[in-house]
């Protein structure tokens, strides 16, 4: 495992409660650069890390308004200027009986930006992570909390993170290396 | 039988109205909603199947649109022929000949191949008004199931081989100065062909002419009436517009004075008929109590005095009111007695001359009837019996045994341009040609004599009448063309012959013959009917007649006619024995129910159909079906009602019984339902009375969320006047020639798929016993407010400018909600490909102006939008607009009694616009506010005041 | 060791383990198998009405629509459950859901795709379906866009496409742990594709949270619309008995009525034989029954009101339409809708037949069949007998009406089948939140 | 990376079923460091593939290849416009006689030829079929080169009488040695001019002339086929739109479905 560069320390703990403390005293501690692992999502661990808004919400409402407003103009421009035809002595811009598809391609637009959004800012897909490397991660991230200091944060000093974590009563201490 | 209906769904404020009970017998027939006979099963992998399996196969492959279309080939003429000109049709003068009376025709021809017919407006039979039978000869003409070559006991042969023949027979004929040489034909038309016989005859003295045709005992009635003349009419049981044939000149007569004054019509009759259901007052009565009526009449008129029934009286008066603007006229199907008194009316009331013509006969030698040369032929005298156009084996009465006695005859030829039944049991066939294909001429009752001129080279090697009897009599010239042309030289005709000659073929008509009146014939032998023998008295009569569009079978092959719903009924592909609801229901008959109906010694199963307005304890069958020898369409719909005639009564009398079987059968008709359930589609309003309010009156035309879309000029509608529609369905077959309208078989017609785009709906009104009989013709309504198009997904269906609702077949994808949102249901869908697009024939038979609707498509009536198109193209290049009454649909174009008016209704000056004023008018389900441009003038009724 | 971790660990390990675990079951064997030969039914109806075409189906003038439709809106409505379940009920915070998301998602996805299939067979020419998209052709055309039939085209693959991403982003932490704990490469190769690199971050569960809550509230609205829109076909018609401005709500309470029928029938059986009623509990069933029960009064209301409205119109197309429902030729089908739908429903007031499992599958077979008829009632019988009374006629179905309906069938118990057998049923991570958050 | 083949050859084993040691299952990256960059340009990949066949079937359908555009058609006799509209000067109603007053334009029948190849080019062997046509009788078989689909119902007499020139579809027929189409006939060709036909009617003179489409119709065009001035209508239609009210065509209804399909 040597000669390998230092991804970072990841302590390890058994209950959620504890992980958050440890987020949270890391936060004060001044640590930036950090990451915190949990088999499902706990309720404010991400606000511990210090991880103010996710942009999700902004995109998916520019997607919406986009998607209905192209929604409109395709159905204006095809019905009443591209080839007006006379349907049943309806108007041209019979806009009542454009709603239903204007909502539809609405949500269909917000629903792409949501779920493409949550994706790219997450920097997914991304099958290869350093944080695999940390030993027994595989069989136990699914029931395990983990709190990463990474090697590339500011105030990072092997020792003296090290010793940080340790004061937060994990299981383990493990200093994980990039491949 | 009554009971169904009672125990059918009462309508909220529904009129005493009710309904033909199909729909239950399909469901007792059927079961549940899931019966399994409705199942589609895939048949044997036919070549039909396989070119479908490769259409589908593309299908799957989704590719209808990659494939590139194989490169079509352009093939001119070597020399072009004068006056034709490619893309542009041309119109050609002909007759064709129906129970002994020519019709003249004015035939469309497209690059050399005829595909409309229509009436010739010089012609007195027709007046350029058309008829179902004329309509459809065009399919007689392209039919793949015609004769196609020359048979000689069952094998084909050559024309060669029976010119050797019979010049052998002539040898044979000579020596015997023609004894035992039999001639059997239908009513005769042409007269050229009336002097060949002639020729025959005198040549061979001792032969014999015998003449039968099972649909016209008589010549057809109309010929010589004057119904625009006449204000009274009394119809002892004539059918003047259906009898045998429909004659589109007793229509026409009628409708002008309908138009004029109204008039007023007395149909007394036992089945219903056509004209029937024109009457102001009709009345069914069996066909014993119709000759009391009439006797009775006859007596009330000479000294009118205390009669036991009220309509004797009442009649009477309001024909002694109408001395010689009045008529009476007896059914060629009635009895001599019938006939008498119908006579001594119009002579009592000096109608003669009047209202009615007597007619001269046409010139040359009288022919024989039927039960002679059977008996002839029985006892052994026949040795050659030639058969001209008639199918005796099948059509003849049963009594005869006619089959038994062709076999007696050494030597038989069958001239006919179906391989039929009796060609079949003849030494020779020799194919006939169709009018279209041949020369000849023809006589209408009147005299006016029209030369028959072909549009097209015969298909098959088949022969003209004329041709056949000049090798016959071994004459030259032995071409049709030359022979017609030396007979028309030996006339007597003023100023030179190849003029008159020119002329005649243009006009269609020869000058200077025709209504030529003859003197009254007098002292008619009023001979007793054969009394009935007491053993019948007590039991039900027995009503035979032609079919009314099937005729005595020659028809049966003709698929439109097959599909055609019949009058009332709308039964297709097959016939049903009729009977009154009383009657059904006194002896526990049911709809649908097959029944074995016993006449004096002879039985066929027929199914039974109840029909309101039926005249009580009689049954009424229509011949013409039931053929097992009429190829793939016309073999086995229906049964023979031939089994039940006898020659001395052949059309029926007392003596019949009805025995019910387990059996039911379902009826293959286009309208379930004939009750009108208190929507009053068919308005019918009283002369003289203030027009009824309708029932939603339309909303106005400010009451709408869209836009006033203002049409400009044209903007084209429709206006049908029920008040001359006398339902004859000539609208119906004329649609279909014109806009390559397919036919799907009994079997969809079972589903409910019929193609017809104009359809004519029956409604029985009023009391079960006394039904109002009510036509109504169904075309799409061009609705401005179209309910079809708005939901189209693909703007398959929209208006354009001239207000039309076009139906674009090439955009549809067949998701069919246009028809389900159609209050008119007027659309009719491709659900399987009804097109056949295999047999060369019907391919040379198509309009060319009309497309050829593919599998899985919405079509429906266009108002005839090609020729619409013309007309417009026509007046463009002319810069000026189109005329009122340039532009004629079909169905217009073939209503006899002119009762479908097309134009332009954003032109003050337009009939149509003009009829739209009437207080009659009104619009199909106005209330809908679906504004459509096709609309109605209500029925009108003219009772008289002392009936009812 | 301590509690949390530990139930993680037992949870984890044993749904992972319904995929990676669990044998060959001789019960899954021959579901499968039948639901296989009624999808090769389905692959032998659809080439011959491809060959054919729609011919060989029962419809005519004027019943022009038939079991094609019926299917269609059968089969959107059970569709409905699903997103109902994940979506709204998430937004309501009700925990119950958890255990039954992830599978009735799937029963909607699947529902969905056989009801799509419906539209496009139904076509005279399913071969130029797309015309129904608006794309730059040849002929300068453009869909129509007044027409129902379109907006159905953009509800159902709107419903489709957004219900599959709602359903993915459930599954990735899920996939993720499957990655993690499957045995052979392979499968874990496969795994971790899907899974997209998911390695329980919590500044992604963050935003992964924001995401499914924004798409569950855009779904709440959509499975709303997607019926409506349904009913549009119907209630936008002139057709008396179709043309009705209450056919929106009243379609989507039949939807989710009969939606959580099929949720039942499906679920019942496989929580027997996979051992999961401590998962999903009598409490479980006893709340879907409660659903069934409201929605199943709001379509009775939806009759009632329908009853109403004619009879205080006072139209008389309308009141002919009603009546002739009840006793014209296809009364059957009346009073059999009436009996399942409202007659059935009505035994889920007794708490005994809530928590009874038989009971409650007996109620909703009857509930299914029940929905099923009621369209076929609004199709068929609307149609037979209109304005003119003499464009009226009867439908008959034929054996390709019924092979069409079963096939689709075996595509949906196919499609099931193979789902239970490769996807977790149940939702891992939200289990994990669950048993030990939900306890406090 | 070593780690990472016998993860590949692991996988492929495992999928032999061979069950691999669970230390060895437990690695710790499945997937190696590349495979980052591949899942990132992934999606986008997806989408431009998507967009890019899009293109190319769009392409394709107004391809040269599926409209068969400038694609000369092999004839049974090598007749050619160039020779007689352009050598000989030969008008185009000499041959298309019905052109004026029929849908169909018509084609000449051998007879037409013979007028003058009776007498010129008498045997030359290129004008064998020809001969052999005028003596047997047998009619020529010529491909056809402008097809319209059979629902469509094109008719020459109303657009030579709007003042349609036949160069305005048929192309310089006098510079084409052997007949080809010049336009794609698509609908959608069609509409272009019947939304506005200012920019293609011209007076009768015009009409039977070979010269270029004038100008102002080329500029239109090309205009058009920019998509610009839909509607709006400058001074170089002036010609054309005075055509057209004289001759007064209703462009209202030009846009008809009915105008083409019954």
């Amino acid at each position: 495992m040597k000669g390998r560069a230092l991804y970072g320390l990841v302590a390890e703990f058994l209950e959620p409660e504890r992980l958050l403390a440890a987020a949270h005293a890391a936060r004060q501690a001044g640590y930036k650069c950090t990451d915190a692992y949990a088999p499902y999502p706990v309720e404010g661990l991400a606000d511990a890390l210090g991880m103010r808004f996710t942009g999700v919400p902004l995109t998916t409402l520019l997607f919406g308004i986009g998607g209905g407003t192209t929604g409109y103009a395709m159905q204006l421009y095809s019905a009443a200027v591209d080839y007006p035809l006379n349907v049943g002595g309806r108007p041209l811009n019979s806009w009542p009986a454009f709603v239903p598809i204007i909502f539809e391609l609405t949500v269909l637009a917000a629903a792409f930006g949501a779920a493409l959004s949550m994706f790219a800012f997450n920097g997914l897909p991304r099958p290869h992570h350093p944080i695999f490397e940390t030993p027994f991660f595989r069989e136990r991230n699914a029931s395990r909390f983990y709190l990463c200091i990474e090697a590339r944060d500011r105030k990072f000093r092997e020792e003296k993170t090290r010793a940080f974590l340790e004061e937060q009563a994990p299981e383990h201490v493990w200093e994980v290396r990039e491949e | 039988m009554s009971t169904p209906y009672r125990a059918s769904v009462p309508t909220p404020g529904a009129s005493p109205q009710w309904r033909s009970l199909d729909d239950l017998a399909r469901l007792e027939g059927g079961g549940d909603e899931f019966p399994a006979d409705a199942s589609e099963w895939p048949d044997a992998l036919s070549r039909r199947r396989f070119l479908q399996l490769m259409a589908g196969s593309l299908a799957l492959a989704g590719t209808g649109a990659c494939t590139r279309q194989p490169r079509e080939e352009i093939v001119p003429y070597v020399r072009q022929p004068e006056a034709l000109q490619p893309g542009q049709p041309l119109y050609f003068a002909t007759a064709m000949e129906l129970g002994g009376e020519a019709f003249g025709l004015l035939v469309r021809s497209d690059s050399g191949r005829p595909t409309k017919i229509e009436g010739n407006p010089a012609h007195p039979a027709t007046l350029g008004r058309s008829s179902v039978h004329m309509q459809a000869a065009l399919l007689t003409l392209y039919d793949p199931g015609r004769s196609q070559g020359l048979m000689k006991s069952g094998s084909p042969a050559t024309w060669e081989d029976l010119l050797g023949t019979l010049t052998e027979q002539r040898a044979r004929w000579q020596e015997r100065a023609g004894a035992g040489l039999r001639l059997l034909t239908r009513r005769i038309a042409s007269p050229t062909l009336r002097e060949q016989i002639a020729r025959l005859l005198t040549k061979y003295p001792q032969a014999q002419w015998h003449e039968h045709d099972a649909a016209f005992p008589a010549p057809p009635l109309p010929a010589g009436l004057r119904l625009e003349r006449a204000e009274v009419i009394v119809s002892l049981d004539a059918d003047f517009f259906g009898s045998g044939a429909l004659h589109p000149r007793a229509a026409f007569d009628f409708a002008k004075r309908r138009r004029a004054d109204h008039g007023r019509l007395y149909v007394v009759e036992s089945t219903p008929s056509l004209t029937g259901a024109m009457a102001d007052h009709r009345r069914a009565l069996r066909p014993g109590e119709l000759a009391d009526f009439a006797r009775g009449l006859a007596r009330a008129v000479r000294e009118p005095g205390a009669e036991a029934d009220p309509w004797i009286p009442a009649i009477a008066r309001d024909l002694t009111e109408h001395r010689g603007r009045s008529l009476v006229v007896a059914g060629e199907f009635q009895s001599p007695e019938v006939q008498a008194s119908a006579r001594e009316l119009n002579e009592a009331l000096g109608n003669v001359g009047q209202t009615i013509d007597n007619l001269p006969p046409a010139p040359g030698p009288r022919a024989a009837a039927l039960p002679e040369l059977a008996r002839a032929m029985h006892s052994g005298e026949v040795e050659a019996l030639l058969i001209f156009g008639a199918n005796p084996a099948y059509d003849s009465p049963a009594d005869l045994d006619f089959n038994a006695a062709l076999e007696k005859v050494p030597f038989t030829l069958h001239h006919g341009i179906y391989f039929d039944e009796t060609a079949g049991r003849c030494a020779w066939h020799v194919p006939e040609s169709h009018f279209l294909e041949s020369w000849s001429d023809a006589r209408a009752l009147d005299g006016t004599v029209s030369i028959v001129q072909p549009l097209i080279e015969p298909l098959y090697p088949s022969k003209s009448a004329h041709e056949l009897f000049a090798a016959l009599l071994g004459e030259l010239p032995a071409d049709g063309y030359e022979i017609v042309r030396s007979a028309w030289q030996q006339r007597p005709g003023g100023g030179g012959f190849e003029s008159a000659w020119r002329k005649t073929l243009h006009d269609g008509i020869a000058p200077q013959t025709g209504t030529v009146s003859a003197p009254p014939a007098q002292g008619a032998t009023t001979q007793i009917p054969p009394t009935e023998p007491a053993a019948f008295q007590a039991s039900l009569e027995l009503i035979i007649r032609p079919d009314p569009h099937l005729l005595d079978g020659r028809l049966a092959e003709n698929a439109w006619l097959q599909e055609l719903p019949k009058p009332f009924t709308k039964l297709t592909w097959g016939n049903a024995a009729h009977l009154s609801p009383r009657t059904a229901e006194r002896l526990g008959l049911a709809h649908g129910d097959v029944a074995e109906l016993r006449y004096r010694g002879r039985t066929v199963r027929a199914p039974l159909w109840i029909l309101p307005g039926h005249a009580d304890e009689c049954v009424t069958i229509h011949l013409g079906h039931g053929r097992n020898c009429a190829g793939s369409v016309g073999s086995g719909c229906g049964f023979n009602a031939f089994a039940l005639q006898t020659s001395e009564a052949p059309w029926g009398g007392r003596g019949l019984e009805i025995h019910k079987t387990r059996e039911r059968h379902v009826f293959a008709t286009t309208q379930e339902h004939q009750r009108m359930e208190g929507r009053e589609p068919v308005r019918v309003e009283t002369l003289g009375k203030p027009t009824t309010p309708p029932a939603e009156a339309a909303p106005a035309r400010e009451e709408t969320l869209y836009p006033n879309i203002d049409y400009g000029r044209p903007s084209w509608g429709m206006v049908i006047d029920l008040n001359t529609c006398i339902g004859c369905s000539a609208c119906t077959i004329a649609c279909q020639a014109e806009n390559n309208i397919p036919v799907v078989g009994r079997e969809q017609v079972l589903r409910g798929r019929e193609m017809h785009w104009i359809r004519v709906d029956a409604y029985f009104a009023g009391s079960v016993e006394a039904p109002q009989l009510l036509h109504q013709p169904v075309p799409c309504m061009h609705c401005e407010n179209a309910p079809c198009e708005a939901v189209c997904p693909v703007a398959a269906t929209v208006h354009d400018h001239e207000g039309l609702n076009v139906m674009v077949y090439n955009r549809c994808i067949g998701t069919r909600y246009c028809s389900n949102n159609c209050p008119y249901k007027v659309r009719r869908f491709n659900f399987l490909s009804y097109n056949d697009t295999h047999a060369p024939q019907l391919a040379l038979m198509r309009n060319p102006e009309v497309s050829v609707r593919m599998r899985g498509v919405m079509e429906k009536c266009t108002y005839c939008i090609q020729r619409i198109s013309a007309a417009r193209i026509e007046a463009e290049k002319e810069a000026r607009p189109i005329r009122d009454g340039e532009v004629v649909p079909a169905c217009a174009q073939a209503c006899p009694a002119e009762a479908i008016t097309f134009g332009d209704i954003h032109d003050p000056e337009s009939r149509v616009a003009a009829l739209r004023q009437s207080p009659r008018h009104y619009a199909l389900l106005a209330e809908l506010n679906t504004r459509p441009h096709t609309t109605y003038l209500a029925r009108v009724r003219n009772p008289n005041p002392e009936i009812a | 060791m301590a509690l949390t971790a530990q139930r993680c660990e037992q949870v984890t390990d044993r749904l992972s383990g319904l995929v990676l675990r669990e044998p060959l079951r001789r019960g899954w064997l021959a579901g499968f198998a039948l639901a296989f030969a009624l999808l090769m039914l389905l692959n032998v109806a659809i080439p011959w009405l491809l060959i054919r075409g729609v011919g060989i189906w029962g419809v005519n003038i004027p019943v022009a629509w038939g079991f094609a439709i019926v299917n269609f809106v059968w089969w959107i409505g059970i569709g409905h459950a699903g997103t109902f379940i994940s979506a709204i009920l998430l937004l309501l915070h009700q925990q119950w859901r958890t255990s039954i998301n992830r599978f009735t998602e799937a029963m909607t996805l699947f529902a969905v795709a056989c009801a799509g299939l419906f539209p496009l067979l139904h076509l005279g020419r399913p071969w130029v379906f797309y015309w129904l998209l608006p794309y730059p052709d040849t002929m300068a055309l453009w869909p129509q866009w007044r027409s129902p039939l379109v907006w159905d085209v953009f509800a159902v693959t709107t419903y489709l496409t957004v219900s599959l991403i709602f359903w993915f982003i459930g599954l990735v932490p899920d996939l993720a742990t499957m990655r993690d704990r499957a045995e052979r490469p392979w499968m874990r190769v496969v795994y971790g594709i899907g899974a997209l690199g998911w390695r329980n971050s919590a500044r992604h569960w963050k935003r992964y949270e924001m995401a499914y809550l924004l798409l569950a509230g855009l779904a709440t609205p959509l499975v709303l619309s997607v019926h409506s829109v349904v009913s549009f076909d119907f209630a936008v018609a002139i057709v008396p008995g179709w043309h009705s401005t209450i056919f929106p709500p009243y379609f989507i309470a039949g939807a989710i009525f009969s939606g959580f029928a099929m949720v039942l029938t499906l679920v019942i059986p496989v929580r027997a034989v996979y051992g999961l009623r401590d998962l999903i509990t009598e409490r479980h069933l006893d709340h879907a029954a409660k659903v069934m029960l409201a929605t199943g009064l709001l379509v009775a209301l939806g009759y009632a009101s329908e009853q109403w409205m004619t009879w205080y119109a006072d139209e008389p197309y309308d009141a002919f339409m009603s009546h002739n429902r009840m006793f014209g030729p296809y009364w059957p089908v009346w009073w059999t809708v009436m009996a399942c739908n409202i007659g059935a429903a009505q035994a889920l007031w007794w708490r005994r037949v809530r928590t009874s499992p038989a009971l409650l599958f007996a109620v909703a077979l009857l509930i299914q069949i029940g929905m099923w008829t009621e369209r076929y009632m609004i199709v068929i019988t609307s149609l037979h007998r209109d304005f003119l009374p003499s464009s009226w006629g009867m439908f008959h179905a034929t054996v390709w009406d019924w092979a069409t309906f079963a096939g689709s069938l075996g595509l949906f118990f196919t499609l099931l089948f193979v789902f239970i057998r490769l996807l977790p049923m149940i939702a891992i991570a939200e289990m994990r939140k669950q048993t030990t958050e939900g306890r406090e | 990376m070593g780690q990472i083949v016998c993860a590949w050859q692991a996988a492929i084993g495992g999928a032999r079923g061979l069950r691999v040691n669970s230390g060895f299952a437990r690695m710790a990256q499945l997937f190696p460091q590349y495979t980052n960059t591949l899942a990132r340009i992934a999606l986008p990949c997806l989408a431009l593939g998507f967009s890019v066949v899009a293109w190319a079937v769009h392409a394709a359908w107004f391809s040269s290849y599926a409209t068969e555009v400038n694609t000369p058609v092999e004839q049974p006799v090598p007749f050619s416009h160039q020779h007689h509209v352009a050598g000989l000067g030969i008008d185009c109603r000499y041959c298309h006689t019905s052109v004026e007053t029929s849908a169909f334009a018509g084609l000449p029948p051998t007879e037409t030829c013979m007028t003058c190849h009776s007498q010129v080019w008498r045997d030359a062997p290129i004008l064998g079929p020809v001969r052999e046509s005028w003596t047997t009788g047998r009619r020529l078989r010529w491909k056809r080169v402008h097809d319209l689909p059979d629902y469509v119902y094109f008719n020459h007499s109303i657009h030579v009488q709007e003042g349609i020139a036949c160069v305005s579809c048929h192309g310089r027929v006098d510079r084409m040695p052997l007949m080809a189409k010049q336009h794609s006939l698509y609908m959608r060709w069609c509409l272009d001019c019947h939304r506005a036909p200012e920019r293609h009617v011209q007076p009768m003179s015009e009409v039977f002339v070979m010269r270029d489409e004038p100008a102002q119709a080329a500029a239109a065009s090309r205009l058009a086929s920019r998509g610009e001035l839909r509607g709006e209508s400058p001074p170089i239609f002036e010609r054309g739109r005075q055509a057209v009210r004289e001759k007064a065509v209703r462009d209202t209804r030009l846009e008809d479905c009915s105008i083409c399909h019954r």
